[in-house]
């Protein structure tokens, strides 16, 4: 092996290095950022390397290199700009898109080089397969969520069966290539069946199990990437596919816990309507926005003001001591925290001082309803804590059981988070529009395992 | 098999391996920026698709590689930068 | 009605400390542009002087000026010298029109529009601000829990020591509506182990949200939705009087503040239950008439050593917060005059009227 | 000396509602094989009746045959028919032979032996189950508290209502000992902002284990290592009590606690401090001597509307709480009757003995 | 390649695919047996395979054969025996002799194969001065811990210059097996060399700081290993080597981290006197054994029932909720919780209690002195906070200040953890002989601080 | 450098990445276990033993065979057991 190769060998395995640091370092997020930036830096080096490959073997035909030159030119534009276009509500789409080129990239691949040996014969069609599959799922998984495919689930007629039978034409067409060297034509065949077949899988999938989705096809692409890597027989192809094909299986797994949902449930389709999980209360309740316990930590670990507005079910949970020791965990970490007291939350006079005094929570961070509606447009997390009637803008408008009741202006706070059990009314017995505000997110739990949570979560996160 | 497939398979297995222990306990809100930067990985197959250009000299094979090239340089320079564009809100509090 | 001058009464009930008006509220009510005159002394026994008045902008005078010169009049209790209020005056106030008819007419006949705060619809949620009971109420309950205390000859918390381990006391609150939820929540604080009852169901959670443990009886439950409970029947009331003869005996301490709308409040500590408790016992008597034997502001011991304490009027022996929180009601009130559903509903009718009106 | 009757006398001493033996101690006693021998109505009001001593295995018996029959006596305060003590007898009581060195003269010439609990060295940790100081003065720091919140005209805690707003109560205790940090303990849970000064150092850290605020003043810090404050010299008084006398005002509630063994409780709350608080302010004056203008056992009301209460012998006013611990504390300290450097410690002597003995 | 190589190939993978998957069921103690049972499982099946290849390849001389067989009957049975007689506190001397030999082993690879290549000879090199350096420095270590080698720091004369002598020595070495076929015996004077190296290097170190020390010169052994699998071009162990090379070296940071202390500091040695941390608070006082809060919560998390004692110190801290929230953590675990209270704990009659009723501590749960005296024989951890003279068995005994008072027997439980933030003294002035008992472990901290830590630990690693 | 050394030197990396990323936040408690549990890793250093048996004839080479036979059976034989000893203690809570 010349010295030339061994070099590049080695800068290949030291991009290998980089993208695994890389990833490494995205699972905190104060190192995040430097993560994705030494995952580009080593993705960069391989580019230019390659690049050094090519001039030094001079073997590409000046069309290929046109080619090659020209597509990868306006493919980083239309990258780029659309990755710095894009609004941060349609990120997920664009990924699933990005992720679509790229498994179309590894199936064409497989359909452009020639097959040296079974292995590439082999490795070719799973590359092609995959690729493709990819290629037309993720297509699907973004129209759902840039709303140009319904969201909802569509049930094809005799899905499962036209499957099977685009299993059974895949499987025809790889027997082909692999045992009777069928050549591009099976190959073709083979993606358009994968092709239908990544359709039809997408398409009974609702909108809400998108992101599970799009990360598993994310870790379909790295597989297809990894076989094209045995085709080329290129190592920085095969480790950096195993490595996003492994990672994104992983990945996958966590999203769906997180949901609280099986894979296999959400590959079977069926569930979710629009792009956020609706929680019926009652009739005629909008779509609200849920949180996991973990995503409100870090909103309020990286909150410079947070507001606690506790209301009956604090007291209901006897949750008053976890609640002080989040505004605690909080105030350690430099965030600005009070408390604001509605004069009727809870059940009788002074119900929520008593439980704040029982926790020790210090008079000065005790405020009432005159001192603390002004501070709230001022706020960064308003996080309202079995609170519910005390909270509900109706309250503004005549003709209800809460009109002309002064309330905490949470929905004027930059945004509300709400820790409660269900969408379940309170006292009034009335809904409360808060809930569906945008700027609201639901932590659906009992207040004080819901606060154990919080607490758990900012310590870990918070740097 | 050959012992060059032997040891590619062996890179991939180790690949595979690297892959399941790199991500821990992640928080959820890293969920998606983490799935956009993983995605950004698979960009290498621009690699794979500059490789392929070496062996190519069909109009047919040109077109292919037009089409392999735009699909892989998206992915790899739109992916990274919007991961990074979601990871920006992580900067430190303000 | 063009509203000019705010008079404020010295309270001429007997062991009453409360007044009408703090200077708190003067400052207040003098942003909406209104006069308030106050008698001379009518703040004393709440510890407000008339200098603090004047300081925040009313006039101190005579009662005869307050009554001569005030379009509305303020007061905490019917003033016994009711009938030198002229003509045309409005008299607001907790007046019991519906525990003293006899007031209603009275008024009717002089010409005075009379205004009672316990008429209030308090399951408004606009209307909390001028709710009186219960601010009046949470006076209470946190001082009968105080006065209960004190009245313990043992502790009411848990503390091992050198010289032994005492057990915490046990407390038990009957009716666990405003007054009954303080009075456990302050029992509570000073480490008693506390447990409440109430009639009605719903109550039991509220209970529970204050940290006490519940006692459930399976007798005479209640689901109604306004909050408040209704008399018993006669073989109700019987059956619970003796469920509660049972479960009296193994507390300490026992505070009640049982009350029903517009009717007697009802007996829940019979003679038997009293005789079965330990001697040093202390039985505290808020609804008036919950305790067999009880009689308002005294203290009687029974036979077996047990304290039975009759306080209805606790608030007043906390003049100072009862004060400040009724002043505070009566600027609400006083703000909401135009709110016709709330005035017509607290406006004192002679009882003909009222009960025309309520069938 | 055989021990047989351990007698337990009615107290005699005004408004002391305490007994020296409870039923509990009885038990105890009885298990050392000692007869019990109580008057009859000794426990009366403490709410410990006469069978249940009988009960207990005691003997109840009239006065006389108390006297005549027992070896020992135990009582809380020094009977005032002292005369009629045969000699020979062993008195164990709080005798307080520093505060009146008559006493210790008269059961010397009767030949008496006089144990006095108050004389026992505190500081020696196996003595603690004797110590009768700590345990009354526990109690009397817990009722200092509620009397306090009892007679204030406010709220202790804060408490947001529909009705406004009540800050919670500004509590100083001045004193630092047994009786003060459980008074700054009490008046927390009830949840007033408490604020605890005391003139050892060493108690500042104390205070702080209670969550309360410390006043620290520069003036006449002391460092003793016994936990016993000494008397301040003339100067490093009055300092203290012009540096006090700044603090005070901005609190509602005071309760004194100091004192210096054998010597005058010093003054704490001038008439100036005093007169410079808010009308409807409380002062208690539990060291007996802190407050200026205070009397044992009396409310007087300051022209300034300043409420002083002299209450020396709270723990008398909990009789339960009070007699059940000081009963374990006679029980210890019969039990300690062979250990000699207790015993000879709290043996009263004449006053020139003693005098002797100390320096 | 034959298919028989193909497959041995394919199960060596499968082999090292068990090391990786054992060591990541290593990290949490609920499936921490397991992963070493996967672990051994992978290592039977790999000399399983490696005999078959040897019985295939029928190259092996009679004579190899019996040595190779009776050294390793005789090398197991020895390996087998040990570990199942060493008594638990001698086991980290144990696994440093395992460690020593198995460095030997390593090192007499290079030492044994003619090497083929400058490939096996670079590798041939790294692998003997690594192995040799890991032999004598992990025999010292185990040395040290067993008590045959002086714990205390052990300065040789010039040591600095010796080392750089011998490193001298050892490039020359190096350079003449490499540079100038120097053969068999130059690769002995650089094994030589190493080994006095390797005493050279551990000698200086105390004994506290020698399980860093193992897990370092653990590591060594797997990059030896790792060289040792370049010389004989097996994959197996070159996988193997360099996974324990690396989780070696991010476990001795772990390590290292948890006792505060820089690994250069440890290199550099002259720390740590004994078996056991010693820190001294006054004249005469003993040794103590000091445990992390992560150990604690472990011990604490699967306790069947656990005594907690609070005094002063808890008072101090204010850290009443933070003990209530450990035991309701633990209650919800299924451990059994009380709360001692002495009578005279904290500064004034009723301090405990007054704390815990403010934290809601339910009153079931309190028990005085008579109460939980008795039953502290069964009890596996009593758990003392912040408390010092009511915990003093000097109480027992006549003639100094606490003699005569009664104490909570918590030397009667299967172990004490003590939480407090020195060996500083009580109200009573006087040291605690609580402190130096083998049972018990101190806890450094404020209590609050503490107390928070074991909440975290017992919720992160209680399964 | 030879194609066989390259592929040796990447499943190198990969193993080192792979040991880096199989450490997570472990408690102190599992700290000496683990330490012990990879200490009984190595001793795979037995087939390597075992490998090198093949290419042996000299009588100082069966002594040095015997000797590391001997090392390295008593590593991964005795490794596992005292791992698997220290490891008991882990059992779920009597
Ligand atoms: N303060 C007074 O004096 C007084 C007296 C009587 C009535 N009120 C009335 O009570 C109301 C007080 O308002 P508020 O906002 O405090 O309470 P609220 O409106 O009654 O709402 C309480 C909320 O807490 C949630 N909750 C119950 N248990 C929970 C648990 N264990 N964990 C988490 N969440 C729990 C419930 O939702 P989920 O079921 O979905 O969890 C409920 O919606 C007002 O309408 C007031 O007028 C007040
Ligand atoms: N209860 C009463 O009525 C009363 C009254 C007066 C005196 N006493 C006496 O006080 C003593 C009470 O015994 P005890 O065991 O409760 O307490 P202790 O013997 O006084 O010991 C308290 C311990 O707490 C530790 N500590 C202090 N601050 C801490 C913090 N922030 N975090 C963690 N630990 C802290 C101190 O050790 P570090 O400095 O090492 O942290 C100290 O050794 C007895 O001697 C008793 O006789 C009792
Ligand atoms: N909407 C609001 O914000 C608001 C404001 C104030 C009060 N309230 C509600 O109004 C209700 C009544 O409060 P209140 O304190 O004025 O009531 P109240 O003074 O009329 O009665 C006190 C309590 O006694 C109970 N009671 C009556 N008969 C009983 C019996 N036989 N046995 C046991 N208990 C008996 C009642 O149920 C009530 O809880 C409460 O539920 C309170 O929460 C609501
Ligand atoms: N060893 C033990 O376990 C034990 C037992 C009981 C009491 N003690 C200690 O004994 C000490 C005394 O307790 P006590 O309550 O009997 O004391 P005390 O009744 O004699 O005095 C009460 C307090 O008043 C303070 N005081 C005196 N003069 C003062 C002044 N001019 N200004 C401000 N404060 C003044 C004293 O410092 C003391 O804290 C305390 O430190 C207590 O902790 C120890």
């Amino acid at each position: 092996m010349s010295a030339f190769d061994t070099v590049v060998h080695l800068i290949y395995l030291l991009c290998a290095t980089a993208f695994v640091l890389g990833l490494h370092l995205m699972n905190a997020p104060a190192t995040a950022r430097r993560g994705n930036q030494v995952s580009a830096a080593g993705m960069g080096l391989a580019i230019l390397v390659t690049l050094a490959v090519l001039i030094q073997g001079q073997e590409i035909s000046p069309y290929a290199a046109w080619a090659l030159g020209l597509g990868t030119a306006a493919g980083a534009v239309a990258g780029l700009v659309a990755a710095r276009r894009v609004r941060m509500t349609a990120m997920p789409q664009l990924v699933s898109l990005f992720n679509a080129v790229g498994g179309g990239a590894a199936a064409l691949i497989a359909l452009g080089e020639r097959p040296a040996s079974t292995q590439a014969e082999v490795t070719g069609v799973l590359d092609v397969l995959i690729g493709a599959l990819t290629f037309s799922g993720s297509l699907i998984a973004s129209g759902k969520l840039a709303g140009r495919v319904p969201g909802r689930p569509i049930v094809v007629p005799y899905g499962r069966w036209i499957s099977l039978g685009l299993a059974v034409v895949a499987a025809v067409m790889a027997v082909l290539v692999v045992g009777f060297d069928g050549g591009v034509w099976a190959l073709a065949g083979a993606a358009v069946s994968a092709l239908a077949a990544g359709v039809l899988l997408t398409l009974p999938i609702g909108g809400a199990d998108m992101p599970v989705v799009i990360s598993l096809l994310n870790a379909c692409t790295g597989t297809a990437v990894a076989m094209a890597g045995f085709v080329l027989e290129s190592t920085p192809l095969i480790i950096a596919g195993a490595l996003v094909g492994a990672a994104g299986a992983i990945l996958t797994k966590l999203m769906a816990d997180a949901m609280n949902r099986p894979i296999s449930a959400i590959m079977a389709g069926g569930y979710g309507t629009g792009d956020a999980i609706a929680v019926a209360a009652g009739a005629g309740s909008a779509p609200v926005r849920e949180i996991t316990a973990d995503d409100a930590a870090i909103q309020l670990a990286y909150a410079g003001r947070v507001v606690i507005v506790p209301g009956y079910g604090l007291a209901a949970a006897q949750a008053q001591h976890e609640a002080v020791a989040l505004a605690q965990a909080l105030t350690s970490h430099g965030v600005e925290v009070v408390y604001a007291i509605h004069p009727v939350a809870g059940r009788m006079p002074g119900h929520m001082n008593v439980l704040l005094a029982e926790a020790n929570a210090p008079y000065e961070q005790l405020q009432d309803l005159e001192e603390s509606n002004p501070a709230f447009p001022r706020t960064d997390v308003a996080l309202v804590i079995g609170a519910n009637d005390v909270t509900n803008p109706a309250a503004r408008r005549p003709g209800n059981p809460v009109s002309g009741m002064p309330i905490l202006d949470v929905d004027r706070a930059r945004s509300v988070i709400v820790i409660k059990r269900s969408l379940g009314h309170g006292y009034a017995g009335i809904d409360n529009e808060l809930y569906s505000d945008p700027r609201t997110a639901m932590l659906f739990a009992d207040a004080k395992a819901g606060l154990n949570a919080l607490v758990a979560g900012v310590s870990a996160y918070a740097s | 098999m050959s012992p060059l497939l032997l040891a590619d398979l062996t890179v991939f297995t180790l690949g595979l391996l690297v892959g399941f222990e790199v991500i821990s306990k992640v928080p959820a809100t890293l969920h998606t920026p983490l799935m956009s930067g993983a995605n950004a990985i698979h960009g290498v197959v621009l690699v794979g698709v500059m490789l392929l250009a070496a062996t190519i000299s069909t109009p047919a094979g040109y077109a292919l590689l037009f089409v392999a090239a735009f699909f892989a340089a998206m992915n790899v320079a739109g992916g990274y930068v919007v991961t990074d564009r979601m990871l920006a809100m992580f900067r430190s509090r303000s | 009605m063009s509203m000019t001058t705010v008079g404020v009464l010295r309270e001429t009930a007997g062991r009453e400390r409360r007044v009408a008006m703090t200077p708190d509220g003067v400052v207040r009510l003098r942003r909406t542009g209104v006069r308030v005159l106050v008698e001379a002394g009518a703040g004393r026994s709440a510890w407000f002087d008339d200098p603090a008045y004047v300081e925040a902008g009313a006039d101190v005078g005579s009662r005869e000026q307050v009554y001569a010169e005030s379009d509305i009049l303020v007061v905490v209790r019917p003033p016994d010298d009711i009938a030198a209020l002229p003509a045309g005056r409005t008299l607001i106030g907790l007046l019991d029109p519906l525990g003293d008819p006899g007031l209603a007419e009275t008024l009717a006949a002089q010409g005075v529009t009379a205004i009672s705060l316990d008429l209030l619809p308090r399951t408004l949620s606009r209307a909390q601000p001028l709710d009186a009971l219960t601010s009046q109420a949470n006076v209470a309950g946190y001082k009968a829990a105080l006065l209960a205390a004190e009245a313990y000859g043992g502790f009411f918390p848990m503390l091992v020591t050198a010289a032994g381990t005492s057990r915490p006391a046990q407390v038990l609150v009957l009716g666990a509506g405003v007054a009954g939820l303080q009075a456990i929540a302050t029992a509570r604080r000073l480490g008693a182990q506390v447990t409440g009852y109430d009639v009605r169901e719903a109550a039991q959670a509220d209970i529970a949200s204050t940290g006490a443990l519940v006692l459930a009886l399976s007798d005479a439950v209640q689901n109604g939705s306004d909050g408040y409970a209704s008399a018993l029947t006669g073989d109700e009331a019987a059956s619970q009087l003796h469920s509660l003869a049972q479960a009296v005996p193994r507390f300490d301490v026992v505070i009640t503040t049982a009350k029903v709308p517009g009717g007697r409040s009802p007996l829940l500590v019979s003679a038997e239950a009293l005789d079965a408790m330990r001697p040093g016992s202390v039985v505290l008597d808020l609804g008036g008439g919950n305790v067999a034997g009880s009689a308002p502001d005294t203290r009687v011991v029974t036979g077996h050593g047990v304290t039975v304490i009759g306080a209805p009027n606790l608030a007043s022996t906390v003049p100072v917060a009862a004060s400040t929180a009724y002043a505070r009601n009566v600027v609400a009130a006083l703000g909401a005059l135009d709110d016709d559903e709330l005035v017509s509903a607290m406006t004192v009718r002679p009882l003909h009227d009222l009960d025309k009106e309520r069938r």
